[in-house]
């Protein structure tokens, strides 16, 4: 089933002041859950919390109930007895509570169960966020707009929203079947294709049926989409010094494009934690957005801690097992540092500070890694601004990508960052292949390795 | 003999090309496969290994030279055979049943490909049924178990068991390994080893097969 | 044996301006380790780790050095990674490690030969703080200036400077026999009676020793003491609601007394990580002191998780167990978090930002807990000078809680510090109390309730 | 009649004095120990934890109830053995190998002693053979184990194998605490409960009294 473009497309900045650009207010503020208002000027924790090494099966399954059960009261406890100002719990799905969507709808029951009693109790603000698995990545290759995984992720996404759902979120995976072999082959044309050309057809695709599915609900907001996929594995990659720092850091900049497609088609934030590319997104949306940093150390390591944070609306600790640690269990210990975080953040909001701690909070990391350099608000309206600049997703795609050379560059000659030789080679090389790109998506896809093309289907893209 | 070292330098740079004609001339002059291979090509992929753990090597710069060593061996591999040549050993990779993480996975296979074993890799999601199909099938000394999720780890027990209810488990290494497996979980379900990178699950390979030959 | 008494006391504050008393800046910074120099400008992460659940015994001691070997790779690997300025290790012994000095001086050298190869190969710079344990608590009513346990942690300071030690601390306990049975009654007389008698006789006579061995030593620095076992005690019950949050305030204030009495016998900073009273040490003797907060979140939860750290110079996690975490190992995601949160003071200093973000640090928390609120500078100036005008131990311990009780009626009265009815009931009963306390030590030790005499043997204090 | 109720007062507001004197008043008006204890004293201790548990009272004011509620039964618990009376159950508690905290384990007696159980406490870095003489000596019901340090968690098991060597691990109900210990632990190392707290403590010491009574 082909359809129609959307129209809708922006073509400027909702922030174009980079002044503005800052925690905790975004222009559009968003309503939902338990009284709860992100980007209206506070910033509140999003706690992220997962299950320890257990099997997923009917027989664990009321076992893995009480351990949502714990994590919940837990994590309710300390958000209550610290105070804070409102909070949002993120439920992302494992696998097999997608498969079978029931299991998912009845997880985020019971949660919203504990945030409903500790709205009554304790007049604690707070929303529910629930994030189903995209699980239509299992045949190859990968069939997206029908069959059996599609039809269970849709129906994932009806039901927990039934169950209670405040905000929507998924990170989907179209285009990650190029995206993957391409990234591991350092292969920027493959690269660009599946990010400008694969990834926002199928954002486009899914985000209209999210939206719609929201819409009809009355009640949950589609939050925002992640290119966990696509830029968070370059970035893991490149911690494991597998991929070139300045490659995952590119990537990074020309994901928002893709990230960008849900909310042309209608989602209105908070976009997702592990969605880096969120600063952008606020940028040219005006949506508040949940980012995560030094507080996600528990999930992953990163060169972007500090910088991570300077533009927020949630913070979150991204996902962290419920094991336990001497104070406690972890989920709760994280809660209670991401509780402080925002305090920090909110009374310099409060004392007008909030620019002068966003400064330093960017300062910390800005020139230590290229990764950093491409997040800070100044190079957010660089690469927002080069993106509304053009009319196609894979024109913006290229043009976010130049950007981010350019910003790497700057940095180099300009302000210290310190690159090895092997990181200079490759930044070479990848301004000299997007230098190189045809001007179309159609002429790009014709000039692909053949190896790739044995990876998708055209027809999961409409093309 | 320069004509050689051009072979060696060759699947260093990952130019699959180059690679390909130099093996063509080389069997034309009549150089025995399996002087190729050990003199040339498996020191040129240890050269890539190395210049990968000193980290001046990246991935893309590793797979290429494993498709130039490829390119080269498909024309070899049938010499070998022949001549009764045995791979380094004979290695069922697979990421385990309801996880689909294969990146990690993909780099151990390269990487054991390119250390000579011959590798037959499953795919993601693979239940433990087909694992002991592929063990019997495919005579292997070693199945490699990947998993990125907690709550897919115990799918390595069950592969292990289903190994163990089949009778093969006694014909088989089994090394595991994925971000959140541990040396000390691999203990606990009865692998034989674990690996934390896929440098260290060569070595590992190796060290196995070693062990087995000498069981 | 009696001992005559120290002549030195502190009389003024080596810190008067309360604008001056901010992170990263001590009058007398310490040079210590592999070219680290504490106190002089920046703010260095203090990372503490400790084993996973494991019996001690020479069965298990191969593993348990190869746990210490895996987290100080992990550690240092990720201090390298973030290019960290300076770290400092902290090793504190387990009883067992103690009881057997030379399983504790093992440990020291492994830790030390990591911090050398990180010195020479990315001249990284450290220092390793080692904390024996004060064993001497085993007897009832405990011997704590002779007999077998006292012998063997000498012994073991000895030992582990030895082995490489750069900073000597412990946790003494010397009259906590007397404090943990006054606290659960809630008894102020008692308290003050072991605060501030029993406490100082036993720091002075164990500093004494401490600070000589250090200064044979040629190379470790005698860093400091907590009172740990007193104050986080208190704060740990009053966390479990067990003890009412205003006890615990003040007897956090009043407990610097007896931690103050180690630098008056030669002790020069950092002081220990666990001791809140860090802040007055600071002001008063000028030494970089250690602090943790939100970042030791991983070892006990408390309500001054921003304030801690407005006035510390090293920054730590107090304890993590080598467990597994989603990232790695949790030593070394705490690493990570505590590096960046050094980054954000160190680029706020550098940018002259210090004192607003000290000023945010300190009022994100300060008046939503007594306990927070006896912890800013301010409170910590009107502590210290209370401190300095009186000149014995008993006296200052008496005006240390009279202070905080005034400090925290003043929050009540005019900051919006909320507190229930009964904690004002016992704030009110606490005052009452310090009222009513005799003129002299002595004459507190005559009206004591039977029911302490029995507790502590007078020859273990000289008295 | 309201002479009494005065003695459920004194024990609630930890008054011992006023606690003491009722109760002698009341033995010399013929009012049983048996009624004392069931109908003012424990209701009293009940009421005390409650107040507890809503964070209406602290533990100083809990302590001092307990000493009120003991003061009177110091001279009941005679008249009470006489008359064949039981407490209500017999425990031994004590932190285990190695351990010196005895905080929380102090607590947990206190409030064991509070709902008329029989405490008998060791104290800390109590070892299993210690545990083990205890047991029979006392003819305990209940063993408590605490231990705050993970290093120390081991010797809970130590103490149970040692319970179990010399025979009397079925004689008793094995019930551990301390802030690191789990219930999966206690499940792990064969101990019959776990409890997070002291209050949780006694209801369930309460719980494996009555099985035991029904085994
Ligand atoms: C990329 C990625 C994805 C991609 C996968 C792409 C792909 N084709 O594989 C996408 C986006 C699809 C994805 C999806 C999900 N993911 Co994911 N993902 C990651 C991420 C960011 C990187 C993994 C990676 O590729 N690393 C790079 C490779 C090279 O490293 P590696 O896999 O560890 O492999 C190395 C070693 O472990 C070892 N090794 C690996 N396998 C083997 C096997 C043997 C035999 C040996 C010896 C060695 C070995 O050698 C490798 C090379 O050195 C990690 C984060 C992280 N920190 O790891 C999360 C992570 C693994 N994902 C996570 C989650 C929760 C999910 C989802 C469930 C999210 C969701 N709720 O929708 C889904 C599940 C999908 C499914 N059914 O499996 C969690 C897992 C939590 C947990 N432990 O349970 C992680 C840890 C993220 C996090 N911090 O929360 N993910
Ligand atoms: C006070 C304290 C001390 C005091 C002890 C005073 C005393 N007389 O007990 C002092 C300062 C002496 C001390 C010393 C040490 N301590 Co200490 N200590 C603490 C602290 C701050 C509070 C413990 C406490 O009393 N809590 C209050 C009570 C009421 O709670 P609780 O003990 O948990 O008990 C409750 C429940 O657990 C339960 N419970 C307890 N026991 C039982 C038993 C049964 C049968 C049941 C059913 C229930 C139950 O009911 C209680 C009431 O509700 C904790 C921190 C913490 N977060 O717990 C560290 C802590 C326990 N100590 C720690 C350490 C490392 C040490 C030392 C080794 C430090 C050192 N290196 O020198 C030494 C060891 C001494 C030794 N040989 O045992 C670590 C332990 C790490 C670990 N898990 O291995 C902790 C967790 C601190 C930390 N975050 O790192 N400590
Ligand atoms: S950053 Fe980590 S967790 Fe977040 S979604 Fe990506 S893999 Fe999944
Ligand atoms: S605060 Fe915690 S860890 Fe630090 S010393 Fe005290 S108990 Fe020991
Ligand atoms: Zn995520
Ligand atoms: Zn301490
Ligand atoms: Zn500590």
């Amino acid at each position: 089933m082909l359809e129609t473009p959307s129209l809708f497309r922006y073509d400027s900045l909702a922030i174009p002041d980079v002044n503005e650009l800052v925690f905790g207010k975004a222009p559009r503020p968003v309503k939902c859950g338990f009284g709860l208002e992100i980007g209206a000027g506070m910033v509140f924790p999003e706690v992220n919390f997962t299950l320890p090494p257990i099997g997923i099966s009917e027989e664990t399954w009321p076992e893995i109930l009480h351990e949502y059960e714990e994590m919940a009261t837990n994590i309710v406890r300390r958000a209550v007895a610290m105070k804070v100002p409102g909070v949002v719990l993120e439920f992302e799905l494992l696998p097999a509570m997608t498969e079978k969507p029931e299991w998912g709808a009845e997880v985020t029951t019971l949660l919203r169960r504990h945030l409903a009693a500790a709205y009554d109790q304790h007049k604690m603000l707070s929303a529910l966020r629930v994030t189903p698995t995209d699980i239509r990545d299992q045949g190859k290759p990968p069939l997206l707009r029908e069959g059996e995984p599609c039809d269970r992720l849709l129906r994932s996404f009806e039901l927990t929203i039934a169950a209670g759902a405040d905000i929507i979120s998924v990170e989907s995976i179209g285009g990650k079947e190029v995206h993957d072999r391409a990234l591991m082959m350092g292969d920027m044309d493959a690269i660009v294709f599946a990010l400008g050309v694969l990834c926002p057809a199928d954002m486009r695709w899914l985000w209209k049926r999210i939206v719609r599915m929201c819409a009809q609900s009355g009640h949950a907001v589609p939050g925002g989409d992640s290119a966990c996929g696509f830029a968070n594995t370059a970035m893991q990659l490149a911690h494991q010094k597998m991929l070139p720092e300045v490659l995952a850091a590119v990537v990074r900049a020309m994901s928002a494009v893709r990230s960008l497609a849900a909310f042309e088609e209608g989602a209105v934030g908070p976009s997702k934690d592990c969605a880096y590319e969120g600063p952008v997104i606020k940028a040219i949306t005006g949506t508040p957005i949940s980012m995560e940093g030094k507080s996600a150390a528990c999930a992953h390591f990163s060169p972007i801690g500090n910088i991570a944070e300077a533009m927020c609306d949630l913070w979150s600790n991204e996902s962290v097992q419920n094991v336990r640690l001497l104070s406690g269990s972890a989920p709760e210990a994280f809660t209670e540092m991401l509780a402080y975080d925002c305090r920090l953040m909110n009374v310099a909001s409060e004392r007008g500070q909030a620019l002068a701690l966003r400064d330093c909070l960017t300062a910390s990391d800005e020139w230590l890694s290229p990764q950093a350099a491409v997040l800070s608000p100044a190079a957010t309206i660089a690469i927002s601004r080069a993106i509304v600049a053009e009319k196609d997703d894979y024109r913006r795609t290229v043009a976010a990508g130049h950007t981010a050379v350019a910003i790497i560059r700057d940095g180099v000659a300009g302000n210290g960052l310190a690159l090895s030789k092997k990181e200079l080679q490759w930044l070479n090389r990848i301004e000299a292949a997007l230098d190189a790109l045809p001007a179309t998506g159609d002429e790009l896809e014709a000039a692909l390795g053949e190896e790739y093309h044995g990876l998708f289907r055209p027809a999961s893209y409409g093309r | 003999m320069t004509e050689l070292k051009k072979l060696y330098d060759a699947i260093v740079a990952g130019d699959a090309k180059t690679s390909l004609a130099i093996t063509k001339e080389a069997l034309a002059e009549n150089v025995t496969p399996g002087e190729l291979v050990a003199n040339y090509m498996i020191p040129a992929m240890d050269e890539v290994g190395k210049r990968f753990e000193c980290e001046d090597y990246f991935v893309p710069e590793l797979l290429l030279s494993g498709r130039a060593m490829k390119a080269a061996l498909g024309i070899l591999r049938p010499l070998l055979a022949a001549s009764g040549a045995q791979p380094a050993g004979r290695v069922i990779i697979g990421t385990v049943k309801g996880d689909l993480h294969d990146i990690g996975k993909n780099l151990v296979a390269a990487m054991l490909e390119g250390a000579g074993f011959e590798v037959t890799d499953l795919g993601t999601d693979v239940s433990p049924e087909k694992f002991v199909e592929a063990v019997s099938e495919r005579k292997a000394n070693i199945v490699c178990l990947s998993a990125l999720l907690t709550v897919t780890m115990p799918a390595m027990r069950t592969t292990l068991d289903a190994l163990r209810s089949a009778g093969v488990r006694s014909d088989v290494k089994v090394m595991i390994g994925g971000a959140p497996v541990t040396e000390q979980y691999a203990r606990e379900i009865g692998a034989d080893s674990y690996s934390e990178n896929a440098s260290a699950a060569v070595a590992t390979a190796r060290r196995l097969v070693g062990e087995a030959a000498h069981a």
